[in-house]
């Protein structure tokens, strides 16, 4: 495939980002500017190529001597969402990030932190994904301490030891299956692999890949820095981090290494299934008794990426099992169907804490009340993202959340489709709760003369929420067929991933 | 045996990590990590009465092939070094500015999230 | 920081240019010898490092100020993308190496293999730059902390002196 | 003396090296052990043929030890001290262990050393890199070859986080987060 878009999505914004400390130093318009104009950009990109199929070949070297980008229904997917939720961040940054000094230095490491992902998500490389890993990683490192206050500081530092651990077990795991196969390339690995029975060394890599990629999702063992690292980012990078980053880096990583190189079996899906069982929820009792706002949301980030794992590895299961094909991809739909939809409505909670953050001073629940005078705008789409993640119909969260269960039920996992649902129930009270406190009740003496949210961040909230209500629409049979459907089959193919890639050529 | 000495050095930096109190110790114990996986790869690369990976005018380039250590874990490791010094000097600066808040580099004293 | 004694001071006179030519040349001939841009780079960011340690911070300021670093960091940076996007715009795919299919040098030759002494030009001045530059802004900070006493954990930055 | 003998010597001084950089009280000999093993890996690339390698680890270690012992040492006189946890290093000691003992037993799944995988394995790109690489790339430095044409965007990556660190150390080190009337 010889397109020129698949490079602009990593040049873009390297190039901005290395041009902003140089241009626009001391110009903060300038930087806005080319902040939002780049992510724009990068979206526009990503909806004109999400039809591409195929193997980038850099260089122009075939796949196993040099280094390809990969191409397929899942990676496009994520690239839509990825750059969807960067433009909206970077529209609600343009008001939110005046009360922060250093402002184009903040787009810059933005815009690294995109082009991070974006390389993840194209990788067909192992190595080069570890390398856009850690460009990701090291860039979110430090605007998880932008404030540079106590908390943020910790967090990060938290946050960094952490992810630093995480990425060097991904960097042995990476070694050893170097080791067994002399290839770095996936679909060579895959191959590779495939040919001999497993051996402890495997093992020992799928399970560093496990650990580590498990670290960048925050499921629930490895979880500790998320609920302190995502709370103290500014909101558009909370958003970001939280909507996004844990899933181009945890979940997209490890389900493309587990799926398509290693090959999942029946161990490995259990180990998933359990995984995302504990983070759903673990994630959602501790997030009940919170009363920081940003913090709650975090807690239930831990939560929501559960049904991610779980979907994604019922799947797993129920192909290693050899059972019904229509059940595991209805599985892996409701997975990934989850993972764009928590992207939507989790990237508009932190959005929305944002803006009352901003209007009030304050993320702790109890120091709100009677918003809904005063911000009505911020209100309506506070509650259409809640329902949302509580899985009220009509609302996204609800499809997604019915098709694992649905699943589960097929799968002959009932007490799981339970859990599901009881999850699902604390979800929406924790989240009443949220609302009650925050929009209704009396309006306390000291926020009389709050505003509404300036309109540029109004703008990419209606964005978000008006995507929140629409969502849904993703499931009627033609759009599925064209959107979600070929995400799911580049999981569920496995291993032919290797040979798609390796014909390619 | 080089295999296990040097996943050992590697399991000292990670327990370093786990256990130690104090910001810098952690970053040294990062530190650690890094070296022992560096130098793994670049263990894995050898050949026995190996050479450089640079040909010079003397060596007949297919000799050369038959003869040369595997350069690819040597590419990967020059990357990895790179990638570890920057993350390194980061954790140095997050030292610091945590330093100055709190005037300690003990963890035990600078926790002030909740779990 | 005032620097160290006249010794330190007289020899690191003599050695710096040494260290830094060292520096330019394993750039230069990254190709061809061991080293290359990072090797090369790391060496002119210590050349600056013992200027800066031996005469006190003012004296290497002088010479190369932060900005101008925090300029070089980010042009090389951008130089070395700009080979990789020539390779798109000349041969059609990203980071090929289209000076080497169009002037195929002779092996052993510093104008040899096409974009790769440009690509390690790039990333010495690159890793050069961003190197002396977290060594300022690390050794900076110390001293305002030994002016202020070690009592005052608060710095502060020096106006107009230092990163912004 | 065999490479291999050389290498387990001085892997036994990188161990010895680690050891004391975790456990010694006083955080400057911590960090000079953290050299030392530095210096020792180094050595040991030069042991494995890859001079690259030896140059970058030698230069970067002595810019790391600048930036830690100008960056920390000189703040903390204080040594360490504070009660130990003896239940959770139990339970970390012997998961470590237990891993040891794993990859002890998985390493056998690994070519024995000085026989690398790309003698096995003749598709490996390795060894396209090794015979072809010079009249490929026209560098006959092969490291050079593979970190700036067949790889090339990996070193863009590199030099992406080294940017980012860079600029984040900047962020981290700012005097003031928040504009006047920004934080409330």
């Amino acid at each position: 495939m010889s397109s020129f878009l698949p490079p602009l999505l990593v040049a873009v914004p390297l190039g901005i980002a290395f041009l902003i400390p140089l241009v626009a130093r001391r110009l903060e318009r300038l930087a806005d500017a080319l902040g939002s104009l780049a992510t724009l950009s990068l979206l526009a990109i990503a909806v004109i190529m999400f039809p591409l199929r195929g193997v980038y070949r850099i260089g122009g070297w075939n796949p196993p001597v040099g280094i390809n980008w990969v191409l397929d229904g899942l990676g496009n997917l994520m690239l839509v969402v990825v750059n969807l939720v960067s433009f909206a961040a970077t529209l609600f940054s343009i008001r939110y990030m005046e009360r922060y000094t250093a402002k184009p230095r903040y787009y810059s490491l933005f815009l690294l932190m995109v082009a991070g992902m974006n390389g993840v998500i194209l990788a067909g490389d192992l190595f080069n994904l570890f390398v856009f890993l850690e460009i990701a990683s090291v860039a979110s490192y430090a605007l998880v301490a932008f404030g540079g206050r106590h908390e943020e500081l910790e967090a990060s530092f938290k946050y960094l030891v952490l992810g630093s651990i995480g990425s060097t077990l991904v960097l042995l795991g990476i070694a050893f299956a170097y080791a067994v196969t002399g290839y770095l390339n996936m679909a060579s690995v895959s191959t590779a692999i495939a040919g001999r029975q497993s051996s402890p060394i495997l093992l020992l890599a799928a399970v560093f890949f496990i650990v580590g990629f498990g670290v960048k999702a925050a499921v629930v063992p490895f979880h500790p820095w998320l609920p302190d690292a995502h709370p103290s980012a500014p909101a558009p990078i909370s958003a970001m981090l939280s909507g996004v980053l844990i899933k181009a880096l945890g979940v997209y990583a490890l389900s493309r290494v587990l799926f398509n190189v290693i090959g999942v079996d029946r161990a490995i899906a259990t180990v998933l299934i359990a995984v995302g069982t504990l983070s759903m929820v673990v994630g959602v009792f501790l997030a009940v008794g919170q009363w920081d706002f940003k913090r709650l949301l975090a807690y239930h980030s831990i939560s929501q990426m559960g049904y991610v794992v779980l979907g994604i590895g019922l799947g797993g299961y129920i192909l290693a099992i050899g059972g019904a094909r229509s059940s595991a991809a209805l599985a892996m739909l409701g997975g990934l169907f989850h993972l764009a939809n928590h992207s939507v409505f989790k990237s508009l909670l932190f959005l929305c804490s944002g803006s009352i953050e901003q209007a009030t001073g304050t993320r702790q629940l109890k120091e709100m009340g009677g918003l809904r005078e005063r911000m009505p705008l911020t209100r309506v789409t506070c509650t259409i993202a809640s329902l949302s993640i509580a899985g009220v119909p009509p609302f996204n969260g609800f499809w997604s959340k019915l098709l694992i269960v649905i699943a589960a039920f097929q799968a002959g996992f009932a007490w799981l489709a339970a859990i599901t649902i009881l999850v699902s129930l604390v979800t929406l009270i924790s989240f009443l709760k949220v609302l009650r406190y925050a929009f209704l009740g009396t309006l306390p003496k000291t926020l009389r003369e709050i505003r509404e949210a300036p309109a540029l961040m109004s703008l990419s909230l209606v964005l978000l929420a008006v995507l929140c209500v629409g969502m849904g629409l993703l499931l009627v049979p033609a759009v599925r067929g064209l959107v979600l459907d070929p995400a799911v089959a580049a999981l569920s193919q496995g291993l032919e991933y290797a040979r798609v890639v390796l014909a390619g050529q | 045996m080089l295999y296990t000495l040097c996943f050992a050095l590697f399991l000292v930096g990670l327990y370093c990590v786990l256990t130690k109190k104090n910001t810098v110790k952690i970053v040294i114990g990062l530190g650690i990590m890094d070296y022992a996986v560096n130098l793994f790869l670049v263990l894995l690369g050898y050949r026995h009465g190996g050479v450089a990976p640079i040909l010079d005018r003397s060596t007949n380039p297919v000799d050369f092939a038959a003869r040369s250590v595997d350069p690819l874990p040597q590419a990967l490791v020059l990357t990895a070094i790179v990638i570890g010094l920057g993350v390194t000097s980061m954790a140095i600066a997050l030292c610091i500015r945590l330093y100055e808040k709190y005037g300690t580099f003990d963890v035990t004293q600078i926790r002030r999230l909740k779990g | 920081m005032k620097g160290m004694t006249v010794i330190v001071k007289t020899i690191t006179r003599w050695v710096k240019v040494f260290i830094f030519l060292y520096g330019v040349y394993i750039v230069l001939t990254g190709h061809l010898t061991p080293g290359g841009g990072f090797a090369g780079g790391v060496i002119i960011a210590c050349s600056y490092i013992l200027l800066t340690l031996a005469y006190g911070k003012e004296f290497a300021l002088k010479r190369l100020g932060p900005r101008t670093t925090a300029g070089l960091d980010s042009g090389g940076a951008l130089l070395f993308l700009l080979a990789a996007l020539l390779g798109l715009g000349y041969g059609g795919i990203f980071f090929a190496n289209f000076l080497q299919k169009r002037f195929p040098g002779r092996e052993f030759q510093l104008a040899s293999a096409g974009i790769i002494p440009i690509a390690n030009i790039a990333i010495g001045l690159k890793v050069g730059a961003s190197l002396f530059l977290i060594f300022i802004i690390l050794s900076i900070l110390r001293i305002v902390l030994d002016e202020k006493g070690q009592q005052s954990m608060v710095q502060h930055w020096p106006e107009g002196k230092g990163e912004e | 003396m065999g490479t291999e003998t050389i290498l387990i010597i001085l892997l036994f001084f990188m161990l010895a090296g680690a050891l004391i950089a975790v456990e010694t009280k006083n955080l400057l000999s911590s960090v000079i052990s953290l050299g030392a093993i530095g210096v020792g890996s180094s050595v040991a690339f030069l042991f494995l043929m890859a001079p690259d390698l030896a140059i970058v680890q030698i230069a970067v270690e002595v810019v790391l030890l600048i930036f830690l012992i100008r960056g920390t040492i000189a703040r903390d006189v204080i040594p360490q001290r504070g009660h130990i946890a003896w239940g959770a290093l139990a339970v970390v000691v012997v998961l470590l262990a237990g891993l040891l003992a794993f990859g002890t037993y998985a390493f056998r799944g690994i070519g024995r050393f000085g026989q690398p995988v790309i003698s096995a394995v003749q598709e490996a790109p390795s060894n396209r890199y090794l015979a072809e690489g010079v009249r490929e790339t026209g560098a006959v430095n092969i490291v050079a070859a593979v970190i700036l044409d067949y790889r090339g965007y990996d070193t863009l990556g590199e030099a992406t986080v080294l940017f980012a660190a860079i600029l984040g150390a900047l962020t981290i080190l700012r005097v003031k987060g928040f504009t006047k009337g920004g934080q409330r």
